[in-house]
């Protein structure tokens, strides 16, 4: 049993409709979440991470739907630059060169496997932290993409399949996301607060959340 | 999730198309002065490039008019870039802004620090820089509101944006290089310090309510400029409590020479009349005089603003004789004209 | 009976202080241009009384900063007259102003179409007179949201009175006589017509709470700078909605020559920001082009306002040759400043 | 008993005591009815008429109190010039000429009967029509004013006593008030509002009801 479900991993092989799937995903989540994430922002920032997240997604969706036979790695380039050419505010060049150099782990490669898939999230969580110079326990998305990636290495290298691996790295982000909420900021907006920052959950790393849930089901609704 | 215009006090079509339809009424009154490239959402000097002038663009989120569109023009800004209400622009703006200006001595970025005009700015200077065009970047950072410390993303840059604008928009405009320029801008930072109140929060169009709650008879001491609540709240005093607060917080930090010449700006925040700004002026000009300060020039209106919010800013500058010469230089925009 | 100052979202020491407080700053941040005569509670412009010039004096309630202390300055006004919050100065207060400026070529009153202001400058030009000054008096009456008819006191001054004040002063600065400078008030008056909106009442400090309940989401269409209420409440509807109204009600009654050049004047109430003020520029040079008139001079921003309302007028002047040029001459005010 | 009546007011007599309690009545009934005066002027002007008053009887007090020795006439003007000279307004010269004018009616004489008062106030009413061009029905202080000077005119002229006759006035005063209620206000302020004038009552009249009365009061209190 052991045996057959980890040869159907093997099997499992991810290729560019899972990104878009992926893309169309964190679009319909962060569009729901819009006013949640709006709120949480407003608590601790100024109020326009939903409205950022929902601008951003709807114009990576036009753009990957408007790209036919591009390979993986290059819709994820194709995305992140979208997102740094149309969100603007912190999350816009931090998630954006995240995509940038999630995709740029891929090459020109037309399928990837779950271990090349936690390379890219590697790839973007080391751009994040080299951007936006924050460490766990900032309070920002890294507190929820770090726990992911680590989670997914570990047990992508430990033999888990994909779907399952995947499923737990977004579980880790949703704790890490709730791990948010005693911190107190030391970077964004949010560290203006100082002590007052203390008691909010993080905005970022919700949305961050939202998109490693997002890949989840990506990864799972492949056959 | 449509958002309900209607429900807010504001004149809007809609919500996501505020800042463009503001930029083209800019635009449109002062032709002379500007013109808005609407594929890029910048501002641009009429007369830019102007050849061998170093230029300088500013640029951040929108809501905080005049800044920054209305400060562009001859002695001050060559181009700006707006982005969304209280969201940074995109690099790309920046990219055609800097690339709009550029008249060979090149381009001074003046970035106020928030972590998203900071990374925004950084990705469109290594584009330009890609391009070969000489920039510079200075970020202005004086909130004293927020430690500057491994804790914090560093102190916010708020009312001294305004004033370096004018004094290094000066500089260019009388042939100063691009070195020159670029530490006129991080001589005003240096030297300027902010602290800034609110009596209301604010209600950005996209989002169709205000940013926090703040009850009459509140005030929110050490706010920012984007309707964020501030470091603490309190029992909202007299005027002249208030400015003590404000004048102690900006002297203790800026540790200005006693006899020093200071210029004063005493901002409102959008929504506070000027018969308010001038009672605080008023009260701000006894106190720094009574602290061996002597103001010789000043600034009282609302110049960097966060929508309609009330509340109000106290920069000090610790002047030279060459900043003001630099301050009375003349300047010629939508919302500082003098000399001119 | 003590109004609780901290129940309101102002900076304030005492609301029976607030005028004479905000006098004070303003004569602080502009000793170069005026003084203040705290005795007679008026603001005069330093180097009065000027030898053969007119002078120009206005005055009324406080509350509509910039207007008038703002004005007071070379090509402007020569003294104003500031009375409590929403309140006329009394005639001691004009008879003083008068006397201060006058320089032997007569003293223009402008004065505003309010039955207190009225009365108030009427005694006050009586003793100027009996004092062998040569006085006349304009009213101003731009607002076409008020019939003039026998069952009003007749249409209410408002934004025609920046403009009257600013190229009259023009006319007296560069030589014109009592007869030339007085004309050119009436004929400002004449050519100019005004619409205004809000979309919230105001806090007048001696009261402590607002005049009126707008709900949000609500409008009314034809007020005054008085926070008062206006002819009629709606909806809110967008803001193209709401500027067609405020261009209609204007046209319509200015009757101006197709093809005419007008000065744009949009106002803003003193809560309504600066991206608000200028989305409705754009809007309001659209339809003004559409209805085939020529927008070649504009003012953008909070002039004349009703403490921090949120709201907005709409004045259009009609032009002609001789108005360009008085409106192009040089003025150095607080609150207006350009070509010096 | 009515011939006794009649005797005892023939020798009423008023001197400058009659017009300082007076003054001093208004006072205390304005600073009693601020916040009603100012919310009437809030509905239909600009909401300063009760502070406005105040203000002008303050300072008429503080005057009169500093003013010893000055026949009645003589008080009246200076109560007029001291309201002409604080309040501003539309009230202030309204009600400060108006007092002037009341006041030049007596001169220099020391006492005056029930006629010389009809006289005075009817000189006041002159004087506030003459430069309001206010008309009885146009929503103003006329409304109130003008039926108490035409009552007190023919009650005096009819015999009544003085403190019956100023009672009947300040009634009809009351009485000219609450009739604004229904009218459209065609002077000051409040006809700025055309239609929307109509179902509140002027605060102007209101406040010169208050005045009546205190004339009464004052009137009344005199052995
Ligand atoms: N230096 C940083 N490193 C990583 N993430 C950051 C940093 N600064 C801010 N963030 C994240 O960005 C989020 C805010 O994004 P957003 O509201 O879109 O931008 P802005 O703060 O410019 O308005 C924060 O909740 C935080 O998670
Ligand atoms: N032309 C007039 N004639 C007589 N009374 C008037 C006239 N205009 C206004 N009033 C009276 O003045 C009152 C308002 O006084 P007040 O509020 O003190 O002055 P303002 O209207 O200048 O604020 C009105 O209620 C009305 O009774
Ligand atoms: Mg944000
Ligand atoms: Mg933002
Ligand atoms: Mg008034
Ligand atoms: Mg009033």
């Amino acid at each position: 049993m052991g045996r057959l479900t980890l040869t159907l991993i093997v099997e499992q092989v991810m290729d560019a409709a899972t990104i878009t799937s992926w893309m169309h995903g964190i679009d319909t989540s962060v569009r729901a979440e819009r006013d949640h994430l709006v709120q949480l922002d407003a608590a601790i920032g100024d109020g326009d991470h939903g409205i950022n997240m929902v601008r951003g997604f709807e114009a990576v969706v036009r753009a990957l739907d408007a790209d036919t036979g591009s390979p993986p790695g290059r819709l994820l380039v194709v995305a992140g630059r979208t997102l740094v050419s149309t969100v603007g505010g912190a999350s816009g060049p931090l998630w954006g060169s995240a995509l940038r150099s999630a995709g740029r782990v891929l090459g020109d490669e037309a399928t990837f496997d779950g271990a090349q898939l936690a390379d890219l999230l590697a790839a973007a969580l080391a751009s994040v932290k080299d951007l936006g110079t924050a460490s766990l326990g900032d309070k920002t998305m890294v507190d929820a993409l770090e726990p992911a990636v680590e989670t997914l290495r570990s047990k992508i290298a430990a033999g888990e399949p994909v779907a399952q691996a995947v499923d737990e790295a977004a579980t880790a982000a949703e704790a890490g996301m709730r791990a948010t909420i005693p911190l107190q900021a030391r970077k964004g907006r949010a560290s203006y607060l100082g002590e007052r920052s203390v008691g909010h959950q993080d905005p970022g790393a919700t949305s961050t959340a939202l998109i490693l849930r997002a890949l989840q089901r990506a990864v799972s609704s492949k056959p | 999730m449509a958002v309900e215009t209607t429900q807010m006090r504001k004149f809007l079509n809609d919500p996501a198309m505020v800042v463009k339809e503001s930029l083209a009424g800019l635009a449109a009154a002062h032709a002379d002065l500007l013109r808005y490239d609407v594929a890029n959402q910048i501002i641009v000097r009429r007369d830019a490039p102007k050849k061998g002038k170093v230029a300088l663009i500013s640029g951040g989120g929108s809501g905080h008019e005049p800044l920054h569109g209305g400060f562009v023009g001859r002695g001050m800004l060559d181009a700006a870039c707006p982005g969304e209400v209280f969201t940074s622009p995109v690099p790309g703006q920046m990219l055609a802004a800097t690339k709009a200006v550029d008249g060979g001595a090149g381009v001074v970025h003046i970035v106020k620090n928030y972590t998203g005009d900071v990374l925004n700015f950084k990705l469109a200077a290594e584009d330009a820089a890609d391009e070969g065009i000489k920039v510079t970047s200075v970020v202005i950072d004086d909130d004293v509101a927020v430690q500057d410390s491994l804790y914090t993303a560093g102190r916010r840059g708020v009312g001294a944006t305004v004033l370096a604008e004018k004094i290094a928009g000066a500089a260019a405009e009388t042939g100063g290089d691009l070195a020159k320029v670029t530490d006129t801008v991080k001589l005003v930072n240096d030297r300027a310090r902010t602290f800034g109140v609110a009596l209301s929060s604010c209600v950005p169009p996209a989002a169709g309510k205000a940013i926090f709650d703040l009850p009459e008879g509140e005030i929110e001491f050490g706010i920012g400029i984007h309707g964020e609540p501030g470091r603490r709240r309190a029992k909202l005093g007299r005027a002249n409590e208030v400015v003590d607060v404000m004048v102690e917080a900006v002297l203790s930090d800026l540790k200005a020479k006693r006899g020093a010449k200071v210029l004063v700006f005493v901002n409102g925040m959008g929504g506070t009349p000027l018969l308010e700004l001038y009672l605080i002026y008023g009260e701000v000009d006894k106190k720094l005089r009574e602290a061996g300060l002597e103001p010789v020039r000043n600034l009282v209106g609302s110049y960097i603003t966060s929508l309609e919010m009330a509340g109000a800013s106290l920069t000090v500058l610790e002047l030279n004789d060459e900043l003001i010469r630099l301050w009375d230089t003349p300047v010629h925009t939508a919302a500082l004209r003098w000399g001119a």
